[in-house]
């Protein structure tokens, strides 16, 4: 299963969500796909996308906060899981790609992923422990169709849940990101000061078609 | 009883003053009210952390969102917080209230607690982040107004250093 | 189930162990036995002590080393289950006292920890997260039979084993001890320097009784 | 290939010179082959870590068990480190060897790595901790000689920065 494939599977779902992804390459595919001010990009300080999601979550009760995280960065903030299951969002979907290596900090060296295995390589189970710090749903899938079902599942449910999807260690085609942090660390709170839809209308279970964006539409939606 | 409660009201109060509406913590000995109160309150959010270095990410959460926050903690947790603090506060330009119970000096009884104070005011002026103590309970409000505008302002990280001739009380 | 009892269960199988332990109320009712020249107890740093077993471990695998964990250490520490679990030392255990609350920073004030409880509280089972991390044995106790027989096997046995005991929060009778951090830090290696007795005496299957050990019996052997 | 292997094996030979036989790391770009020869040497135990603060545990460990080591971490690596560092090895007066990549300093491109360069160097004056730059091939030996000899007659930690000029290859 690939990355890209999955983010492509949810991102028409992800147009009125907060979304905050870690650094690497889950940041460039997204932004790959077209970028929207309602998506923030932390570029450093590993493990804390999944906090400033719980931040964000607690603060704005009625938007759905969607944390595209990684097994590397998830490792370095595990007591976080407990935190999170403690404060349990009912608005927050935490997603791991899981592809077992710190790709993104090591990627440059030829097979350089190899020697840059996470603990996930050997055994350690993101699900396993998410279940077991409290989430109230957490599940490993490694296929395409398991992962729409489970991503579109919470993205579109009522509880905290988590979706760990094991991927390939592929590098993005492009690392290339043309907005900069501070820019978009100023557009992503505009776009949380316009008031998340109505909740029942984000719920669509209907499974989406992968159909390419068009680019930036959130900032289109922010003219609306 | 040995940690000032009047204080840790005069504290709290401020904090809640100047806007803040969600705080997290690490439990010590001398947040013991702060974070009962805190608890408490219907109007704020506690968020009871598993290690400090979440809250500087739970804080810039809050801030996106439009929400004021604070964090409460040791200053050994300042000191576990130091990554999180370059990586989001000051590399993204992100506001960020720490207060920081100051342990480890004059009057300390546990030898433990001796380095961490040591290194507290060095570390904070090594990433240039701007603090003061509060040690007078007529210093609380206006020191905590003060805070709270330098961070809003500066989009930085500043700290409010709780000492102990205002949060323990000597048993008689 | 009280702490003291059972660390009274496991005091005499600690002989020839590195006994490494972390603040407050653990360290001091472990001292309150009997210290000895083989127990470390780490006064701050919450979380490292079982990275500093692990430290031990590795490096003189001949020796059962035994980490006396506690919930809120273990919770600001969490990513280190699964460095455990990678790393798998067969002659490591690892004990948690799960309290559910940060007891010992907190205890002064009364009823204080009922303000200071951890993740343990309210439904993280650190049990399952360390066999969800790759842990070979992880085991939750609540009765101190249960607790006995786990953490004598675990300290007998040959694998990496974690027993988390659930035990009430209570306050130690005294948290004095006379031996300062320094002096602990620089007897503890010399104890280390001394050879582990062979393997094969150090498995006693038989349940040990409860009596209460002379003080500084380790200071003792150093001289025999 | 951008990350020099030929310095990368001088700074391993170098730091298996000084007796190190346990090794901690989290992986970054510029450490790529020093974890690589790490991990491929029968007589090295190389301890890949979810966080670097397990690292000053770990090596606490290795020495009261008669084993040397070393760290192997970026500069954030440190920054995350902190705690650690005060509360074990300075508390308790333990040796440490950090090798640290000092990223987010001249010639960096990554925006992200330049908050941290800025503060590596004050932070680790701010804990009175001795360093050192490795950018001279020549100097890697002597450089380790020295900084694990002040470690361990000053039972304190001390940091090799591993800088750009030693560890990167411009591509021709």
């Amino acid at each position: 299963m690939k990355r890209i494939d999955c983010l492509k599977a949810i991102y028409p779902e992800l147009e009125d969500c907060a979304v905050v992804t870690i650094m690497g390459a889950v940041a460039a595919e997204l932004y790959s796909l077209g970028h929207r001010a309602n998506f923030f990009y932390l570029e450093h300080a590993m493990g804390l996308a999944s906090s400033i999601g719980l931040g964000i979550a607690l603060s704005q009760p009625n938007r759905k906060v969607v944390v595209i995280d990684g097994d590397g960065s998830v490792l370095m903030n595990l007591g976080g899981l407990t935190t999170m299951a403690r404060s349990r969002p009912k608005n927050l979907v935490h997603l791991i790609f899981d592809n077992e290596t710190l790709l993104s900090v090591g990627g440059g060296a030829p097979g350089g992923y190899k020697w840059f295995t996470t603990a996930t390589s050997t055994g350690s189970d993101l699900a396993g422990i998410a279940r077991a710090a409290g989430y109230p749903r957490a599940q490993l899938v490694r296929e395409m169709e398991d992962f729409e079902e489970a991503a579109l599942g919470a993205i579109n449910g009522d509880e905290l849940s988590c979706v760990v999807a094991k991927v390939e260690a592929e590098m993005p085609k492009s690392f290339l990101m043309d907005v900069h942090m501070l820019e978009n660390r100023f557009e992503f709170p505009r776009a949380l000061q316009q008031p998340p839809k109505d909740k029942r209308e984000l719920r669509r279970p209907t499974r989406i078609t992968k159909q390419q964006p068009t680019t930036i539409p959130a900032l289109k939606s922010l003219e609306e | 009883m040995p940690v000032s409660v009047a204080n840790s009201q005069l504290v709290y109060d401020a904090m809640k003053g100047v806007g803040v509406r969600l705080v997290s913590a690490l439990p010590e000995t001398w947040l013991v009210h702060l974070i009962r109160i805190a608890d408490d309150d219907p109007e704020m959010t506690l968020v009871r952390l598993a290690k400090e270095e979440e809250g500087v990410g739970i804080s810039a959460g809050a801030h996106f969102a439009g929400v004021k926050s604070a964090m409460l903690m040791q200053n050994h947790g300042f000191l576990q917080a130091i990554n999180g603090i370059v990586g989001v506060s000051l590399l993204y330009k992100i506001p960020l209230l720490m207060l920081i119970t100051d342990r480890g000096t004059f009057g300390e009884k546990d030898p433990w607690q001796t380095e961490g104070g040591k290194y507290t005011r060095p570390v904070l002026d090594a990433l240039h982040i701007a603090h003061d103590d509060l040690s007078r309970p007529d210093d609380v409000e206006p020191k905590m107004a003060k805070a709270m505008s330098l961070a809003q302002s500066s989009l930085s990280p500043v700290a409010l250093l709780l000492q102990r001739d205002l949060m323990w009380e000597e048993p008689k």
